[in-house]
């Protein structure tokens, strides 16, 4: 009865008119997508009772296989099917391709494509890349540079960024120590914040110079800025952090098929649609930000990509940045540490 | 229907009409009660239900608890700063919002005559678009080299300093986006102040300021208060404000509640949020709407 | 008026205070409308080159062209059951007495009196209860539950300046019960019955904090908007915020010019 | 007045809202073809009344009877009779001519003939044949009074009601339109039953008159008998103004004020009473030039004076009362003001009412 | 009435509505003490001109003198002047007390006497010191207009303004205020300026009548002189219901009937004239036993005839007129409906107007 409709639920990308609309051309189906900005929002959305709604659910690498797995929330792939695709994707997407994969390793939980470093953005005619690289997470720690930063608003990416200002790595269980550090640390982080907000807000700031550089953010938030002749605006990956030898988080999208008693077939005909090199441009161009994607790997999608779109992407520094970063996960007393920043946020009011 | 068999004796026409007569009022109200009873009272309920289940629970009243509300009213929780936040910044609406709106209210209810219609829907035009959309139109023009930084830096060399970000720009948004809110119930309010009582206060030696504390402010009362509600309800409850033009210079109560149903993945807390904002606000509303004479101020043409 | 003295500059200062505000009201437009012709993504003020892509874009949309088919529909079915629920509420609100009518008038009020982001959210968590999968339709259920209240206000206006009597009179001149609803009662009360329409589909039609949670797998307009803002502004956001105000005042002004000429027409008889 | 047969008649009918009674056991027979008015003070269910027989209104107990059957239950428009508002009720969405036409396009007679029924009624109220397309918020307050009339006339009933509808209207047309109604009573033989406030109304249009009080019928006459006999005190004084001296019996047949020091001759055929009320008309009072000039007489002084076109009136204190006497301008009063006067009546001009 | 000195003095007060002029040259002076009403038609400016005079309007051209000072641009509140609305303007979310103490309030007199006064003024009006605290909509319609006149006192103006006080008042109860009204005038000895629709109205109270039409103040003077004199066509029909036949000059000082064929001989003092309007009163006209019985006669038919309490009035039919004959009860026509009568007048009771 579904197998004219497809129903996708996905961050900002998958839902714009070029990749949906000739799609919908091709199947002559009803294609609708909706887009959000958090990974545990849309899970929620599942839990809530939507699995019997989406098809696709397109949320960043630990989610499938950490939660969304486990609890019932996705359906695997056929292997035989798609794992053949990740063999033509950049080499560190080599299958079994961890995120991709069940936590047994016996499943394919989802397909790669969009993927990025997301640690922080400067521009660069205010404060220099290398002084951006060397400085790193301390630039938060500078008393001179408060009120002259933003924060861009997300979840739990602001989280991780704030245990690293810290000087703690985010991605293991903390002490009480911890928590006291990363309260004070919220506290001042948040007091000294120009203008919380989305990203649209921080590069408008950015290029009008209310700010001069804001946590969290990267290639997929910089790029727009970047493409609209404003190469001052850049992601920065610091040289060194808290984690041990990476200095910044990189995130990778997973698109997983939601597990939905009436699943459309479409479902599966899209995730192999958008693997097309041309339409693998396209999700990468997609209207609103711009991300390198896994199938650049291949010659005919790469040689899609003008200089002004690998300039917008930091192709230049992507793979070193990329080496840097280490790959998004879910931190383990993450409610905890959420509470902390909340109250942080909510004391830094009034501002 | 179901009497059907005890009134045999009447020539049915005469029942149906006697029926019909005798309840046409609650028989209408039927339909829109029905609609508010599952629209309505019924979802009010189910956060209700939700308020008392497990944090971060995704079932209904599995294993009720009132961890939820304890958390809320644990000292060292700060959300109540956020509920002092969106009072504060309600209030501040509201006395701004009646100044700003009463000259208007009362252009529109004495002076403007047949162009008062014209006017009155050029100021509903902008209530069409979604508020989001007309904020962040603000945002193009207080922002560094927006319309009016830019525009004066062109003109005149020199632009101004920071408006965006802040609390002032927060009460600022809740102005513009509940003006019309305040302003129609106002002027239905002031409509109702007769001409006459106005000119009799005048002619028995009032000042004007003497006619506007005396007749025109009492006599148009209801019509403020209700406004002045409606503002109330809506700025407490409003959260694209603080977004959009605060860049969340302050964290308002639906913002906490936002939260907690998102990425917080908390909805039983959320869930108890709402029912505390929902009693404040159905407290409200209900004390006052008790003693407004709904009849007078609506029946008034 | 004429009772105090500077009466006159006091009427110029109101006129000129209302002028000024609505200046204020359209200036967020206005610079939407400017943002929405900067060839630039981002605005810098004053524009540097001008352009009509985001307008050519947004036009030529399938999606666009989705998003405003969804929104119409919710809005017409929201117009058209709310019309008519309000219709009967706005006799059972003003034209009636009957025992617990006061009481009625106060629980209609109570959901325009409530924060619609709670309202939404409530509704979700019900809706998830009742298992029912969320769309358009569902979306117009919320959109019913806010909006035919007001409606039925906006009737009730009209209905209390209805005089009862000329219903009566119409029986009393052999109508049947069918006949006095056509001829009289609903004639009599087309305009209220026609701006509460014009009230349902234009608040239906700029809804967000309701359709944010009740919409499914839908998107309405002011959804769109409001997710591309968040993530991935283009221009685009204000072009359609600019086309659906010009849509939004065309069908007012549209509305009103009918109800004008309805007017001149009985009257110029 | 002719007897003719009774086309409506009321046995016992009352209406109960509530604790309320509005209508109290009324009895009324109404002829075929008279006009009978209503008259009685604001909330003493003269509406209720009408609405019962219109059929807008069920009566709580009795029998409302039309040519001997039974209608109680019948709904309005399925009963030959019709109801001109107070407000008239006329339709404002609807031209003249749609609102004359209504009651035949409610029965389905087809546009034609319903046109020329319009056109006709219109002739009958002398009203231009171009008012059939005028809208009636054009017409003023006369017009809309004639719409109203041939929309009722339209519907061809046999009884007319009327509630108060001349109420809303300015002095000379209404003193105009009073007339005119009368005439087409005349003219068109129907019955009417109207209701008033106006005690000149009452008199110069029906042939008789009720009287109601609390919801009862206290008296119900020709306007002469109940000008001449009114029933009680309550009636005397709603016929116009009275005087009124409170007495008790005295001896010789004779009453004794009980305010007024005095000895007054009563009419004849007075029957047997303690205590009661002597009404005395404003015409009927004349300034004596002594005692002896008329039967009774009472010692005051001239307070006041209004000329009242073609009679004059004149307020006399006699102690703490005021009496008002009423002479034509011909034989108008030559004193000064604030002078002692006497003034006195015959006895056969005097009322005596014990209610 | 004396020739008392004049308080307010209006010299060619004329007030323009865009293009339309509502009040036109109006030259008027108003004597100290004095009660003076306005009548006219709807829209004859009557309102407007108060208005003025109030200082709730500024004239378009001409002068207001109130003691032979200027005060054309005096706003309202310091005139020494107060006006009683029609519909009262009573603050309705003030009760009694505070109503009538108000213009005190805004003068900043202490509560405690504001309060004595109000009482004080409570008891002039005759209403009960525990209406003190009541609030005004809990007020008869009587009652709420003693408020609005205690109010009014309270303010102790030199001059008081009524518009219409009483017309939305039920004709009992505005018999009653009428005369409270005249009594309370008589002992304040204040300058009353009223406007009134009704011509009996005008007749009990005033000392003075001015007639006004379109704007303009066509007739001033007593209520006799208006009655018995009235300048043209308009003013006596205002007055008073009239029969009014048109005329041309006849010979032998004669008039000659337009209309009706006659010839009518013509009261004493009447100007050269070619076309006239030959005015009589329903209370000259009578029956005629012989054409000789009086100067001036016509032959119709009695068409309806009606009680009006102490008077009886005659429709009679002559050619395509109807003339309207009033008789005192006791003098009433004895004939049936529809006989041929023959009804005259003399020349002395008829009044020739040539407008
Ligand atoms: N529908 C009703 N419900 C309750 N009480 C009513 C109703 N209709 C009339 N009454 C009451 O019945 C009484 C008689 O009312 P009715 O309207 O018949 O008086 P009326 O003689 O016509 O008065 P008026 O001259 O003021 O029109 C009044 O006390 C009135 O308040
Ligand atoms: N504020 C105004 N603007 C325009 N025209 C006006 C205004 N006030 C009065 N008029 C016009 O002036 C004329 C005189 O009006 P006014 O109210 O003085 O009449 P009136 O004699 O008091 O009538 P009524 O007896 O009906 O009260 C009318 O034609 C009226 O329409
Ligand atoms: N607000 C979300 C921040 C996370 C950045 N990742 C964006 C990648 C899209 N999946
Ligand atoms: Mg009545
Ligand atoms: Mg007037």
């Amino acid at each position: 009865a579904r197998d004219k409709e497809l129903n996708i639920l996905c961050w900002e990308g998958y839902n714009s008119a070029d990749v949906l609309d000739p799609f919908r051309s091709a199947h002559d189906a009803t294609v609708k997508a909706e887009s959000l900005t958090n990974d545990p929002t849309m899970i929620n959305r599942l839990r809530a009772g939507e699995t019997n709604v989406w098809d696709l659910i397109n949320v960043n690498n630990p989610w499938a296989r950490k939660v969304m797995y486990p609890e019932g929330l996705i359906k695997p792939l056929d292997r035989a099917t798609f794992e053949p695709y990740f063999d033509k994707m950049l080499p560190m997407f080599k299958p079994p391709y961890k995120w991709a994969m069940s936590d047994d390793g016996k499943e394919l939980l989802g397909m790669c494509q969009r993927f990025g470093p997301y640690s922080f953005v400067v521009n660069t005619k205010k404060v220099s890349r290398k002084t951006a690289e060397d400085q790193g997470w301390d630039l938060w720690n500078d008393p001179a540079n408060a009120g002259k930063y933003g924060i861009l608003e997300s979840d739990d990416w602001n989280v991780f960024d704030i245990f690293l200002i810290a000087g703690i790595n985010p991605f293991v269980t903390h002490s009480d120590a911890d928590f006291e550090k990363f309260d004070t640390t919220a506290k001042k982080v948040f007091k000294g914040a120009k203008v919380v907000g989305d990203i649209a807000t921080m590069n408008q700031a950015l290029i009008s110079g209310e700010i001069n550089f804001h946590m969290t953010g990267g290639t997929y938030s910089a790029s727009p800025a970047r493409f609209d002749g404003y190469p001052e605006i850049r992601g920065v990956t610091p040289l060194k952090s808290a984690i041990p030898g990476k200095g910044g988080v990189s995130w990778i999208e997973v698109t997983s098929t939601v597990a939905n008693p009436q699943l459309s077939p479409l479902a599966t005909q899209f995730l192999e649609y958008v693997q097309d090199p041309k339409v693998a441009h396209t999700v990468a161009f997609a209207e609103g930000t711009f991300n390198p994607v896994a199938q650049m790997a291949n010659k005919k999608c790469f040689e899609l990509f003008t200089k002004e779109e690998l300039d917008a992407i930091q192709w230049d520094s992507l793979d070193e940045e990329m080496e840097r970063s280490a790959e998004y996960d879910i931190v383990p007393d993450y409610d905890r540490a959420l509470d902390l920043m909340t109250a942080a946020k909510r004391e830094a009011s009034g501002g | 229907m179901t009497t059907a068999d005890a009134s045999e004796a009447l020539p049915p026409r005469a029942i149906a009409r006697r029926r019909l007569r005798l309840r046409a009022g609650p028989l209408l109200s039927l339909p829109l009660l029905l609609l508010l009873a599952v629209g309505f009272l019924a979802p009010l309920l189910a956060v209700l239900g939700f308020s008392f289940s497990e944090p971060r629970s995704f079932a209904l009243l599995a294993h009720p608890t009132l961890e939820n509300y304890e958390t809320i009213f644990d000292p060292a929780n700060t959300v109540y700063m956020s509920f002092l936040w969106s009072l504060w910044f309600a209030f501040l609406s509201v006395c701004i919002l009646a100044v700003v709106s009463y000259p208007v209210a009362y252009g529109l209810a004495k002076l403007f005559g047949r162009w008062a219609n014209l006017i009155t829907l050029l100021m509903v035009f902008p209530l069409f678009i979604s508020e989001n959309v007309r904020l962040y139109g603000w945002v193009l023009f207080f922002i560094k080299n927006g319309v009016l930084d830019g525009g004066l830096r062109s003109l005149f060399g020199f632009g101004i300093g920071d408006l965006l970000f802040t609390p002032g720009i927060i009460v600022f948004g809740m102005v513009y986006t509940y003006l019309p809110f305040m302003l129609f119930p106002m002027t239905l309010g002031l409509s109702m102040v007769p001409q006459e009582a106005v000119e009799a206060a005048g002619d028995l030696g009032a000042s004007r300021l003497q006619i506007f504390r005396e007749v025109e402010l009492p006599l148009s009362l209801p019509g403020i208060i209700i406004g002045a509600l409606l503002t109330f309800v809506l700025s407490v409850g409003a959260i694209a404000e603080s977004k959009v033009l605060g860049g969340q210079a302050v964290i308002v109560i639906t913002h906490d509640i936002e939260i907690a149903f998102t990425y917080a993945q908390n909805w039983p807390l959320g869930a108890a949020l709402a029912v505390l904002l929902m009693l404040v606000v159905g407290a409200l509303v209900l004390t006052v709407l008790r003693h407004l004479d709904l009849d007078r101020i609506l029946g008034r043409r | 008026m004429a009772a105090t003295a500077g009466s006159g500059r006091n009427r110029r200062l109101v006129w000129i205070w209302t002028g000024l505000i609505v200046v204020f009201l359209y200036l967020p437009v206005v610079c939407g409308l400017l943002a929405s012709l900067n060839q630039g993504r981002y605005f810098i003020f004053p524009i540097a080159r001008w352009s009509l892509r985001w307008w050519d874009k947004t036009i030529n949309s399938i999606e666009v062209s989705i998003l405003i088919q969804t929104s119409i529909t919710i809005a017409l079915i929201v117009t058209a059951i709310s019309v008519v629920l309000a219709f009967c509420g706005a006799l059972a609100f003003a034209r009636y007495n009957w025992k617990g009518r006061t009481l009625f008038q106060r629980i209609v009020l109570l959901p325009i009196f409530f924060p619609q982001t709670v309202l939404g959210l409530a509704l979700l968590l019900w809706f998830n209860m009742l298992g029912l999968p969320l769309s358009w339709r569902t979306a117009i259920f919320a959109h019913l539950v806010w909006i035919v209240p007001i409606v039925t206000l906006v009737i009730s206006i009209q209905v209390y300046s209805f005089d009862a009597a000329l219903e009566e009179a119409a029986l009393d001149l052999g109508a049947s019960r069918w006949q006095v609803l056509k001829e009289v009662t609903l004639p009599v009360l087309w305009p209220g019955i026609f701006s509460g329409a014009l009230f349902a589909f234009l608040l239906s039609w700029g809804n967000f904090p309701l359709s944010l949670y009740t919409t499914g797998a839908d998107t309405t307009v002011p959804e769109f908007l409001y997710a591309k803002m968040v993530a991935g502004y283009t221009p685009g956001v204000p072009t359609l915020g600019t086309i659906s105000t010009g849509g939004a005042a065309l069908i007012m002004l549209g509305g009103y010019a009918i109800v004008l000429l309805a007017r001149r027409a009985r009257s110029g008889r | 007045m002719s007897k003719r047969p009774s086309i409506l008649e009321l046995v016992g009918v009352t209406k109960q809202f509530g604790g309320l009674t509005a209508v109290d056991h009324v009895d009324l027979k109404v002829r075929e073809g008279e006009f009978f008015t209503i008259v009685g003070p604001s909330g003493s269910g003269k509406t209720t009344l009408l609405r019962m027989l219109a059929g807008m209104e069920t009566p709580s107990s009795g029998d409302i009877l039309l040519r001997d059957k039974l209608v109680n239950e019948l709904p309005a428009n399925r009963r030959p009779t019709c109801m001109v508002f107070q407000s008239l009720a006329l339709f404002p969405h609807k031209s003249v001519g749609e609102n004359i036409e209504f009651p035949l396009k409610m029965r389905g007679v087809a546009r034609d003939r319903r046109r020329a029924r319009a056109l006709e009624l219109l002739r009958l109220l002398r009203l231009p044949e171009g008012y059939y397309g005028r809208n009636v918020t054009q017409c003023s307050g006369g017009e809309r009074q004639r719409v109203a009339l041939a929309r009722a006339f339209a519907y061809d009933p046999e009884i007319l009601f009327f509630d108060e509808p001349l109420s809303a209207i300015d002095y000379k047309l209404r003193k105009t339109l009073e007339k005119e109604l009368k005439d087409i009573h005349k003219e068109s033989g129907k019955t009417f039953m109207y209701i008033t406030h106006s005690l000149e109304e009452a008199m110069v249009m029906s042939d008789r008159i009720g009287v109601m009080r609390s919801g009862k019928l206290v008296q119900v006459g020709t306007p002469e008998e109940i000008y001449l006999h009114p029933r009680d005190r309550f009636v005397s004084e709603f016929m116009g103004e009275v005087n009124v001296i409170d007495v008790r019996k005295g001896p010789n047949g004779h009453a004794v004020g009980i305010e007024l020091p005095g000895d007054f001759a009563l009419p004849g055929g007075v029957a047997a009473f303690d205590t009661g009320h002597l009404v005395v008309r404003p015409e009927s009072l004349r300034f004596l030039g002594s005692a002896g000039e008329a039967e009774n007489h009472l010692r005051g002084t001239v307070y006041n004076e209004y000329a009242l076109g073609s009679r004059i009136q004149y307020q006399v204190r006699v102690g703490e009362k005021v009496f008002i006497v009423e002479r034509l301008r011909q034989q108008a009063y030559q004193g000064g003001l604030d002078q002692e006067v006497l003034i006195g009546w015959d006895a056969k001009d005097s009322i005596l009412v014990t209610d």
